[in-house]
């Protein structure tokens, strides 16, 4: 059991009368990159939602690092160790790029003074340009705030955050979506250097070719449902989409369906 | 013309084209209108030629009408202080409307603990507690506003917080509670006559001295502080805030109260000032409070502004206020201006920022 | 020479008939120019005011208090650069030590309220109610001076042995509007309790309980209602005999006397620190003499 | 259990678990509040046992006092019109503060246009204008006030459009221009003495039948029009109303020249209702409009609430002002227990809209 | 001339000292499909904001259906038959499908009542149904509000709402970025139809696959500049990267650059 990292057994959420995630059942081993596939709308990001306590599960039990968690809020599941990117990005719109990408862990003189300690400004600039090289992406100006980039920039300083800072958990919600060419090449590789540091990370993801190159192993949502967990060697493209798009369910979670 | 790519390189940026500061705009605003002063004391027929801001008859060791200049400030130095508070509060992407009643509120409690025993010799006709109340030293009103703005602050805040009510209505709650407690408070009846160590905290110019003061601190706690960036990143998107692990709750409470505690202080001055409490006090000042930061470029969606726009803010309404007796213009046209002014300088602040990022 | 006035509120009825003896006097003197600021019922407006005028260095200064208990502060700034200063119909807390250059012109508050509940008093008791009568009290805004003072003078009244068969059912605030009289009053008669007078702080709430029990169908011969001010409205009310009693205070004269004392005190010449100017009660009887007053 | 899969298909849809409509909620707060007056009519010794809103003591031919629930709607009627038109504006993303002394304003002018020649048969004291004025039909001053209610909410609304300064701002600015204006239009003095015909408009439970009326057009304008569609949209998101060819400036002018037409409406009502026009009428009549909005769930971030909400909205305080003097509550703490109501009344909304949300 | 149905000329945008667009030369014939590529920052939102009213540029002028225009708002865009998918969706939150569908161009009943016509609720609704189908996107409950929908399913109803009413000229800005495997495929469908039905496009994509897929013609943006102009015959995948990475640029967009 030791090796598990995080496991969810039942995980439901209903919103009023619409059943977005239902009996979720799902286990992560340690150091192991999983990638969650899916419809629009199939419960992908719900389902983070309720492991990084941003929500309340309607059911369901999620146990990390060995333990039963119950997340009150985001700063538990940060606390906790779990990292993520998510599909709104959760970026401040008015600060600027060093701003968001040290929010909540700011690099501060003076600690002493507790929340009224002096943010180091100097330190937390230098860093942000070395995590920006990192995913490569163009900003003509770190000062400038957030409402003023681009989809892609903005993206970028979503994925910075969560790559500078080390984690028991990396969570990304299709964190290539908006971006380029050269940019995706370089989150790509972001993620190849976690897998080498052993660290774990459940992506979500559109993009097939992006998954097989990337991932350990396949979980795949359909309507709310976990209907599929595919080892990437057992599997490939056209068998995914099969799944995805319902042609084709895991025996083991067959349910009676009213359709 | 420094054409260069800066960041982690990109598109042409040429930085000598960076837009001013805002606080700039509003500076210039506060400018045009003492210029308009000076030109009106000019050009009015029965203004004799006299001087808005310069000593023209030689009362003053000075080329400046120094009693205009004090006054200047000094008449908003009380709400001044509020707006700092306030300030902070929209920032955060609340509002504060509780702060004019409990103006009023705290300067009635305070004043009860600063009361002297004998008036011009004769015992004091206001006592509103015995005898164990009189010619305490001054440290304990001071305490107990604080400690009363504070709670006000806490409870504005925990509400907002955890019940996710909207701040309007929250402090609009609060304002009826405020009103009621200072009328309640002595049954509308006044309280004066402090004692001497309590009259010295805003007499003459001491309530601009507290009102620098307390601006520069809470210009540091905005833009140098923890305190300040995750006062900005929770007025700006407070979902992100909360997701990126700031205890948003716990800080919306903290910002409350301080600006309530700052709202208390502001009592301490202004009863001090005019040497009673009276629980009609502080009436509107929640709104001149609110429209002192807009001016200054707080935008009421949160995220955006600063402590120096916040006093610049301040600063249009002490000329604007003092021009207006200086020009004699009729009282009824003194509301009316007012407004149009208030209108004026943010369509004046708007319209440079619109100029500002469309220039080529 | 030049005067500067600082009033407590504009919007007030009984404050602008004072204004506009102030005004109209000063405009009749040649040389006099009177400046006029609203004051906005806040202390430290008015303060702030009078810093103003010394600023812009007026011969003298008139001051309608917002806060009695507020005018130490005053006294002392304009002492302080020597400007004369007069206080006008609402009594300095300091006005038994008022320094040399400054004065009161004004009525005596304490009479306003008092006559008026005592000639409630002694209706009742003509219609019969010695034995025993209730009614309801209607307060003005809860932070002002006049209110307090006011509903003290009905309690005195109603303490003196004469008058103690009265008793009062309920008194809550109308803020001084006639508005929010009618729905108070509504309110009190929604619960069906039998009273037959109505104490009313200003006569604009007077109005107000009298439109909402004639809207409800109360005959006004069977309720005794009176109010404090003599506005315009009241005086026309009484004339239809639906109001019983309103005090006048002088404002027109108030205004005026004001105005001289501050000239005289700007001029150097000798003034009485207090100057009265009574109140009169005014009833169907005498409606007529005040009809063109106010 | 209806469980099905709705709309072009996809997940679970179970429509028996469809949230109620926000209205319900406040619905509920309202008749919460009822029942606590009822009992503590019951409960408190001195009543006496008497009944809030039945009749107990057979004064009327019906099981309810009557004359409760008439004041209990009349007397938040005026108010309640307003509030349509706030309910409004701020569902289009805006804030409309200059309702209150837009009221004192109106009234000052249209009663100048509705006096009457004789009063007891002598002269009006009160004549504004000359004798052209006296006994003029109904009409004008109502077109007067319809008109000159346009007139400042089309400059609102134009401020607000074009360049973009806050609606707090603008609105702020013209609560000062509008209370100058009322002071100034007489110079503070009150204009009383209508014509019969002026007079009956607000007479008796007139302002009720008003407040019903609009309130069911404003319903169906918000409801089933283009106008109210565009109004929502323009609240939820500006950026995506203009982009989505919304002409966002015009309509936006629209939506606070209406609320400006009601609050003058409402106007016309009150002083008709007062036979009288004073220009300190209408004070924080802006800031219990936007409560009962609010209480009644229209969001202050725009684009969610209806008029049917406000209407219950305007419910809670006449229900709360009239339980205060059936208890007899001490005036010092009605104000008190105002404020906490008010905040009360929205906590168990948000409380019931979370449960709603996260029902199993 | 008459074939083009709209041509920009040396249409620049500066965001203050940032040069997000500069001198962009571009024309576009009837029934044409193109797409613009380029790395995140790059200026290709930018570029479609100038020409769909959005934003004014600093500099440049556009030319649309033969003559040149002025856009003031996109009220004005729209009104000369240009429809968009902008990159942040332009969507409503607060209103439900049907309502975001038809924003702006309401289905109405009692024309004559002016800005106070009555909604045409049922024929809207009915319609919706239909718009969907096309995109293939999963919605349980169409009087849901957008705010509770997945980053798929809202681009979904940006789409349907392009996809539902005739225009001189599409403009899609990274349509299919949040989008699955199946609805991808939906909108690549509806692309299709566009071109049988001879009108018009400028599609954004990061989607070298897709872009190949769909279009006749390529231009490369870079640091705000075109870089390339590339009809889709003479060049490939490998190619445009190298366009978009600044490997190579085409000889007539040269320009002496301060690096
Ligand atoms: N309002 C603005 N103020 C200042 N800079 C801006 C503003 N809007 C965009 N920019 C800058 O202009 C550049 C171009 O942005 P644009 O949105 O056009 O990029 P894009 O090519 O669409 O990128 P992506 O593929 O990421 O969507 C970026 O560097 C961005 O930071
Ligand atoms: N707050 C909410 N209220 C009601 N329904 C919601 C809410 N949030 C999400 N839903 C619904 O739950 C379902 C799952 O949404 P979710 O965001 O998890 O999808 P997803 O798998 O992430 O899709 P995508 O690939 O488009 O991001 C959707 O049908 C959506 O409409
Ligand atoms: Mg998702
Ligand atoms: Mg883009």
């Amino acid at each position: 059991m030791s090796d598990i990292i995080l496991e969810t057994r039942n995980l439901t959420k209903h919103y009023g009368g619409v059943h977005a995630l239902q009996d979720a059942t799902f286990t992560l081993r340690k150091g192991e990159h999983v990638a969650i596939m899916g419809d629009n709308g199939a419960g992908k990001s719900t389902f983070v939602r309720q492991i990084t306590g941003v929500e309340q599960p309607t059911r369901g039990e999620i146990h990390f690092g060995g333990k039963q968690v119950h997340f009150a809020g985001p700063l538990d599941a940060r606390e906790a160790g779990i990292e993520a990117v998510f599909q709104t990005l959760a970026l401040a719109d008015d600060l600027d790029v060093s701003d968001n990408l040290f929010l909540g862990r700011e690099k501060t003189k003076f600690d002493w003074l507790g929340p009224f300690r002096f943010l180091d400004y100097k330190a937390m600039r230098a860093d942000t340009i070395a995590a920006l090289e990192k995913t490569a992406v163009k900003i003509p100006n770190i000062r400038n705030t957030i409402q003023n980039m681009s989809g892609g920039q903005r993206q970028c300083v979503a994925i910075a955050r969560t790559a500078t800072f080390h984690s028991k958990l990396t969570i990304m919600d299709e964190p290539t979506a908006a971006l380029g060419v050269q940019e995706t090449a370089q989150v790509e590789n972001i993620i190849r250097t976690l897998k080498e540091q052993g660290e774990p990370l459940i992506l979500i993801s559109h993009n097939m070719r992006q998954v097989m190159d990337l991932v350990d192993r396949i979980v795949v949502f359909r309507r709310g449902r976990i209907c599929a967990n595919l080892r990437k060697e057992d599997t490939d493209g056209q068998d995914v989409v099969a799944y995805i798009t319902g042609a084709k369910t895991q025996p083991e979670y067959e349910v009676a369906e009213a359709v | 013309m420094a054409e260069t790519t800066q960041g982690t390189g990109g598109l042409k940026y040429d930085s000598s084209k960076r837009s001013w500061p805002n606080e700039f705009n509003i500076f210039i605003a506060l400018v045009i209108i003492v210029a308009i002063f000076e030109v009106l004391g000019q050009v009015l027929p029965y203004m004799n030629g006299q001087s808005f801001l310069f000593d023209t008859n030689d009362r003053f060791n000075s080329i400046f009408n120094e009693a205009r200049l004090q006054i200047i400030i000094l008449q908003v130095a009380i709400i001044g202080i509020i707006s700092l508070g306030v300030t902070q509060v929209i920032i955060s992407g609340g509002i504060d409307l509780s702060s004019g009643p409990l103006v009023a509120a705290t300067a009635m409690i305070v004043m009860s603990f600063a009361q002297t025993e004998l008036v011009n010799g004769n015992p004091n006709p206001k006592a509103v507690f015995g005898s164990w109340a009189f010619d305490l030293p001054v440290i304990i009103p001071i305490i107990v506003g604080l400690a009363f703005g504070a709670f006000i602050g806490a409870i504005n805040g925990m509400f907002i917080a955890f019940t996710r009510i909207p701040p309007f209505i929250a402090t609009l709650g609060m304002f009826l509670i405020c009103r009621g407690i200072a009328q309640w408070w002595t049954r509308g009846q006044p309280v004066s006559f402090p004692t001497e160590s309590y009259a010295g905290l805003g007499a003459g110019m001491m309530p601009v001295v507290w009102f620098v003061m307390l601006a520069i601190l809470c210009h540091v706690l905005l833009r140098y502080t923890v305190y300040g960036k995750h006062t900005y990143a929770i007025g700006s998107n407070e979902d992100a805030a909360r997701m990126s692990g700031i205890n948003v709750r716990r800080h919306k409470v903290m910002v409350y109260m301080i600006a309530s505690m700052l709202a208390a202080f502001a009592a301490i001055i202004l009863s001090s000032k005019n040497l009673t409490a009276q629980s009609g006090m502080g009436l509107f000042y929640e709104l001149y409070a609110i429209a002192m930061a807009v001016i200054g470029g707080v935008s009421l969606t949160g995220g955006r502004g600063s402590i120096i726009g916040t006093v610049l803010g301040a600063m249009v309404f002490g000329v604007i206020q003092s021009g207006f007796t200086y020009i004699k213009l009729d009282a009824y046209f003194q509301i009316m201006a007012m407004g149009a002014i208030i209108i004026g300088a943010v369509v004046l602040d708007k319209w440079r920022q619109q100029r500002a990022s469309a220039r080529p | 020479e030049t005067i500067g006035a600082s009033i407590a509120r504009f919007d007030d009825n009984f404050l602008t008939v004072m204004r506009n003896g102030m005004v109209d006097y000063a405009a009749g003197i040649d040389g006099v120019d009177l400046q006029v600021e609203d004051a906005q019922d806040d202390v430290a407006k008015q303060l702030d005011q009078i810093n103003n005028f010394i600023a812009s260095g007026v011969d003298a200064i008139i001051v309608n208090a917002v806060d009695t208990s507020a005018t130490e502060a005053m006294s002392q700034a304009a002492a302080n650069a020597g400007i004369p200063l007069v206080y006008v119909n609402r009594q300095p807390i300091n006005v038994d030590n008022l320094p040399d250059n400054q004065a009161f012109v004004a009525s005596n508050e304490i009479e306003s309220g008092t006559l008026a509940a005592f000639e409630a008093c002694k209706l009742l008791r003509g219609m019969g109610y010695a034995g025993g009568a209730s009614g309801y009290l209607m307060m003005g805004q809860l932070s002002n001076q006049a209110a307090v003072q006011r509903t003290k003078d009905v309690d005195d009244i109603l303490g003196i042995d004469m008058c103690n068969f009265i008793s009062i059912n309920d008194r809550q605030t109308a803020n001084w509007s006639r508005d929010e009289a009618q729905d108070l009053m509504t309110n009190w008669l929604s619960s069906g309790e039998e009273f037959q007078v109505v104490f009313a702080n200003n006569d604009e709430m007077a109005i107000g309980a009298i439109q909402a029990m004639k809207a409800s169908g109360i005959s006004m011969e069977d309720v005794v209602v009176v109010g404090v001010d003599a506005t315009q409205d009241a005086l026309v009310a009484m004339q239809a005999g639906d109001l019983d009693a309103t005090v006048f205070q002088d404002a027109f004269g108030q205004g005026e006397g004001s105005v001289d004392a501050a000239l005289a005190l700007a001029r150097g010449e000798d003034v009485d620190q207090k100057v009265y100017i009574p109140f009169k009660l005014v009833t169907p009887a005498n409606v007529d003499e005040f009809l063109s007053k106010n």
